[in-house]
């Protein structure tokens, strides 16, 4: 495979051709922060956390490929401040409420505000009201908890087959459905497979009836599973 | 379809869009006010186009205009051919559209045993 | 019988939306009782331009407009004029300015500045007959590129030509062209994008309505030079009238074996599908465009990989805006030498524009690049009407940034208008005058957009939603200093994050109205007045006693009794409080009694 | 060196911040040292003294008239505002009701509700507005404490560092929100 050399953050990296920014990033342990991004499935470059500054452009480092003497630079001013708005953005769309989420202390948007510096929401929060949908036997979904990542879509295409996850609706109306829109205990395509809630980077779908501490997610879950079937 | 096809319709189809060119080298105007109408200029105006048509001239458009104050004269028809003067023909009939056709338009020569003015 | 009249009938969907079909009809019932029928012939075209003055009629010879013609005119035009030859005067274009009557539809300003080349047919030949389009010089460019060149020499001419994406983009075709060409793999993809969705543009549509053969050639010619057997045509459900003559073209270029199997019996392969999109703006964004083609929601998808290398169910694709396909033929042609010595030397050619708003001459035109907004708004469009102001010129569509003043003599083309904030876009051209706030503007752009995100990516689905709620914020009175920072920072961030064209041009109307109005924004914000007295949070009616007569028609017309008063004796009384700012009042005043103030009273 | 006071106010919230407060420990005891503490739930004292403070913490959200009236005087009195706990940083479970209707949630608390006798309390309650707010989205506000509540470290660390007259480096996990 074809070598290429390249530098994030001033630092000198060689890298395989074909690798994107965040794997090489990630290899070399330089921290880029994502929220769509999910091992074992394709990336879509929805959420614009994981945006790194290649010659002055800002791309999605979780999509675009490492291409010969590129400068990558992952923490620029204006890289830092545009993600800390993205995340203030979804925080202030949804109802991220951590203190009574069964998700918290196990989230990646918790984790994100942390991480990027989050010290307020500086745009009015817009408190939605959405209902819960607990209709599946054994999971339940809190579409004011979602951050329409896509993951769950993804998964469930990508690695179950199942396409039982879909959007509708758009721009601030867009939300995740079942199957045609139907309660997700009505969706007939569901396998009950769970990916989707190990998938889920939030408290949005999560096991019914599980405690804070056992609500513990596997996002890696997907990962090891398409990694051991490419093995087989 | 071949090329040599396309380019066969293309010449059929463009004489049907002729009018729309505007780039005429002859232009027959038939008087076709009141008095004009009352003493024959409708059949002479057919027998025009049909003469235009059988003999299949692509350059010529045949158009009309109002009275022009020659009643005693109508139907009165001009000849205009780019770059030579206008003629004008008085007390016209079909026949002798037929006649300006063939002599005029085609062989270029004036009737004159119907032209009433030349000008220009 | 050899024709003597050419009657042309625009059938475009502003004229069918005028009546013109009414007036069609009445014409050929006038002149089959007149008996003209085999003199006259009426023939129904694509549009003409003037969309504002519908529905119109053209007669050659000679070239007479008639304009606004009803019904009730078709007996005096057939006959005095076809009949007579006396042009009907009163339906003539009078020119307003110069109160001159154009007897020839080329004296008329509207046209003599125009350069029509993809607009060429349209409204000059029945766009359901293939004869009349090949009678043109239809489809020669195609033979010449299948049998005299090759699919190199073509893309060498298309960039040599200059030609740039008319989408909005203005990425050079030729360039685009070649990359799928290098591309290996069996399958390529040839796609025309006419989902245009911009709210007043109708460019590709009146393209699809008045010439779809040429966009069928163009497409076809591509598709030789990249090697593509295959493509598709993605219009939208709203334009009824392009998708049945587009699939009328498609039969009769079929049928003639102009596509198919084996084209100009050349060997050549090509067809065409025609996919009828949902009407999501997003679906002009190409890649979403494609997922729709996929039978995918119409999302955009990261570039790259982009079309030219994985695109319609990941094979390479080629995908041009319908204009831009309406361009091909005459480059073939013609050379690219002739194309590329019009408009400028970096942006060659013509474009074709939908002017509207607060101009006098609504419709769609085609200049030269380069030619000057004030030459398209004040020569073509006759200016802005009821002796109003010019105030700003936003091109581009919903997306576009608004021009003031002070840059009208701005030439029209890529690199300038960029400049300036805005974007060429697909080539709508709003026209607003002093009666239009510009805050007010920015806020019913943003709300259109703020609409049409798809939802994918955060910045454009929640930011653009932020933004709006600032500017209403500022509309209804409530808006504070920061919020201009917040605005600006906010929209910068979408236009420098956001995943597609969409959001990254979506906050255009409101940055650029911040840096050329600025002023505005600062009156509704600290004086709570809004110059064009549009905002109603910010109105209010006031009867000036010197002028009131007593007549008592505001009183009545008032839907919430806020003006009390007796009959004849002056002044009436407006109560502020009550007054719900309809405006009926001021509207029935004889008198202009009723004044409209805006601002803090000190 | 005259003591720097120190004011806290209690908003809608339920009082767990300013339990965390009291959790701090030993630190306790340097604060009594260091600082004067004025008006706050904790003390008798219900208005800011005159001069105004150095610092106020806010625990609670914005949702009723005197709790706007009152956060717009500690913005006035204090040098430095301090967002204290997630209600006051986001309206976190007193922001759950926005987007219901006020009145009627008054009326199904107290005008059903059996401890009331029906009456409605808006001759001793305040009017509830229409929308609980954090409280940047009200006054500007200097520092932000999350957590709900608030761990006792990191209000102890943004404390001490002010009264070092230091920003306070809150940072990673003292960012944690819930």
């Amino acid at each position: 495979m074809e070598t290429i050399r390249l530098k994030i953050d001033g630092r000198e990296i060689t890298a395989q051709a074909g690798q994107t920014i965040l794997e090489v990033a990630k290899e070399n342990g330089i921290n880029i922060p994502t929220l769509c991004h999910l091992d074992g499935v394709e990336d879509v470059g929805a959420c614009r956390l994981c945006i790194v500054d290649v010659h002055g452009q800002l791309v999605t480092s979780c999509t675009t490929k490492v291409g010969a003497d590129m400068d990558v630079q992952t923490q620029t001013a204006p890289v830092k401040e545009y993600r800390r708005m993205i995340l203030e953005l979804l925080f202030a769309e949804g109802s991220h409420v951590c203190s009574f989420c069964v998700s918290n202390g196990g989230c990646e948007l918790q984790d994100l505000a942390c991480d990027l510096e989050m010290h307020s929401v500086r745009v009015p929060y817009s408190f939605p009201r959405n209902r819960i949908d607990a209709t599946h036997p054994q999971f339940l979904i809190d579409r004011d908890r979602c951050v329409l990542c896509g993951r769950c879509v993804r998964v469930c295409a990508q690695v179950e087959g199942a396409h039982t996850w879909g959007f509708a609706e758009r721009g601030s109306t867009a939300r995740v459905i079942t199957d045609l829109a139907v309660d997700w205990g009505q969706a007939e395509s569901c396998t009950s497979c769970g990916k989707c809630v190990e998938s889920c980077p939030t408290g949005a779908i999560v096991r019914k009836g599980a405690s804070n501490a056992e609500m513990r997610k596997k996002a890696d879950l997907v990962g090891r599973l398409t990694e051991r079937r490419e093995h087989e | 379809m071949k090329l040599e096809e396309l380019r066969q319709i293309r010449e059929r189809a463009s004489k049907e869009l002729s009018l729309r060119k505007g780039n005429a080298r002859i232009k027959v105007v038939i008087g076709m006010g009141t008095s004009g109408i009352a003493a024959g200029a409708r059949d002479v105006m057919a027998a025009f186009l049909d003469e235009i048509s059988v003999r299949n001239l692509t350059d010529v458009v045949v158009t009309q205009t109002g009275e022009r104050g020659l009643a005693s004269s109508e139907p009165v028809v001009d000849v205009l051919i780019t770059g030579e003067p206008k003629v004008s023909y008085g007390q016209m009939t079909a026949d002798k559209a037929r006649r300006v056709v063939v002599e005029h338009l085609v062989n270029g020569n004036a009737v004159t045993d119907f032209v009433i003015e030349v000008r220009g | 019988m050899n024709r003597r009249l050419d009657v042309l009938v625009c059938s475009g969907a502003a004229c069918v939306s005028s009546h013109s079909a009414e007036v069609k009809s009445a014409l050929a019932c006038e002149i089959d009782a007149r008996g003209l029928s085999d003199e006259i012939r009426l023939v129904e075209t694509g549009c003409m331009g003037p969309c504002e003055l519908g529905p119109v009629l053209l007669i050659y010879p000679g070239g007479t407009f008639y304009v606004r013609v009803s019904p009730n005119d078709v007996a005096e035009i057939v006959e005095e004029h076809f009949l007579k030859g006396r042009p009907v005067r009163r339906l003539l274009w009078e020119t307003p300015e110069a109160r001159r009557i154009a007897e020839e539809k080329k004296q008329v300003p509207f046209f003599e500045k125009q350069q029509k080349i993809v607009l060429a047919n349209c409204g000059e030949i029945d766009p359901e007959n293939i004869e009349e389009f090949i009678a043109t010089g239809g489809y020669e460019a195609l033979g010449r590129a299948l049998t005299e060149k090759s699919p190199e020499e073509l893309i060498e001419t298309l960039v040599a030509s200059g030609l740039r994406g008319r989408g909005g983009a203005g990425f050079p075709t030729g360039l685009k062209w070649r990359f799928v060409a290098r591309e290996s793999g069996k399958t390529k993809v040839v796609v025309c994008n006419a989902d245009e969705g911009d709210p007043g543009a109708f460019m590709d549509r009146s393209l699809l309505e008045g010439d779809p053969h040429s966009v069928i050639e163009g497409m076809t010619i591509a598709a030789y030079a990249v090697g593509a057997n295959h493509g598709y045509v993605y219009v939208r459900a709203e334009y009824p009238l392009a998708i049945r003559r587009l699939k009328t073209a498609i039969e009769q270029a079929r049928n003639a074996g102009l596509l198919g199997l084996n084209i100009l019996e050349t060997g050549f392969a090509f067809d065409l599908e025609v996919r009828i999109g949902a009407g999501a703006f997003v679906c002009g964004e190409e890649t979403a465009l494609i997922a729709s083609i996929e039978g995918e929601r119409g999302m955009p998808r990261t570039r790259p990989p982009y079309p030219s290398t994985s695109g319609v169910f990941g094979h390479p694709t080629l995908i041009n805006n319908a204009e831009t396909w309406g361009n091909i033929r005459h480059i073939v042609l013609h050379g690219a030498q002739w194309f590329a010595a019009i408009g400028t030397p970096q942006s060659p050619g013509t474009k074709v524009f939908a002017l509207s708003g607060k101009v006098v001459n609504t419709g769609l035109v085609e200049v030269p690049m380069g030619t000057t907004l004030r030459e398209v708004i004040f020569d073509i469009g006759g200016g802005i009407p009821n002796g109003k102001a010019f105030k700003a010129v936003q091109t581009g569509g919903p997306s576009g940034g608004c021009i003031p003043a002070e840059y009208l003599d701005t030439p029209i083309d890529y690199e300038s208008l960029k400049k300036l904030g805005a974007i060429m876009g697909s080539g709508g051209i709003i026209v607003m005058d002093e009666d239009n706030c510009m805050v007010n503007i920015a806020k019913y752009f943003l709300d259109f957009t703020c609409d049409e995100s798809c939802g994918k990516c955060v910045p454009c689905r929640a930011g653009t939603r932020q933004m709006l709620d600032l500017l209403e914020k500022i509309t209804d009175g409530k808006g504070e200093t920061a919020d201009i920072d917040r605005l600006r920072s906010l929209g910068m961030m979408v236009a420098s994050t956001s995943l597609c064209g969409l959001g990254q041009s979506a906050p255009n109307p409101v940055l650029s109205t911040l840096k050329y109005f600025g002023h505005e924004y600062q009156a509704h914000i600290h004086e709570h007045r809004c110059e064009a007295k549009v905002c109603p949070s910010m109105i209010r009616f006031e009867i000036n006693p010197a002028a009131c007569r007593a007549c008592d028609k505001c009183r009545t017309v008032c839907p919430v009794t806020a003006i009390t008063g007796k009959p004849g004796t002056p002044p009436y009384q407006l109560d502020a409080q009550t007054c719900i700012r309809c405006g009926r009042c001021a509207e029935v005043c004889p008198f202009d009694a009723i004044a409209i103030n805006s601002g803090d009273l000190n | 060196m005259s003591k720097v006071k120190v004011s806290t106010l209690w908003f809608s919230g339920c009082a767990g911040c300013h339990m965390s407060l009291l959790d701090i420990d030993e630190v306790l005891i340097e604060l009594a040292g260091r600082i004067e503490l004025c008006n706050s739930p904790i003390t008798d004292l219900k208005v800011f003294p005159e001069g105004g403070v150095d610092v106020t913490l806010i625990e609670g959200a914005v949702a009723n008239e005197e709790q706007l009236h009152l956060v717009k005087e500690a913005r006035e009195k204090s040098k430095i505002l301090i967002a204290f706990g997630d209600c006051a940083v986001t309206g976190n479970v007193p922001g759950l009701r926005n987007g219901m209707n006020t009145d009627k949630l008054i009326e199904d608390i107290y005008g059903k509700g059996v401890t009331t006798n029906g009456k409605l309390p808006y001759d001793v309650v305040p009017h509830l507005l229409d929308r609980v707010r954090p409280v940047h989205e009200v006054v500007p506000v200097e520092y932000f404490l999350h957590g709900c509540p608030p761990p006792p470290g990191v209000i102890a660390k943004a404390i001490l560092a002010l009264l070092d007259g230091k920003t306070p480096e809150l940072q990673g996990e003292d960012l944690k929100f819930g």
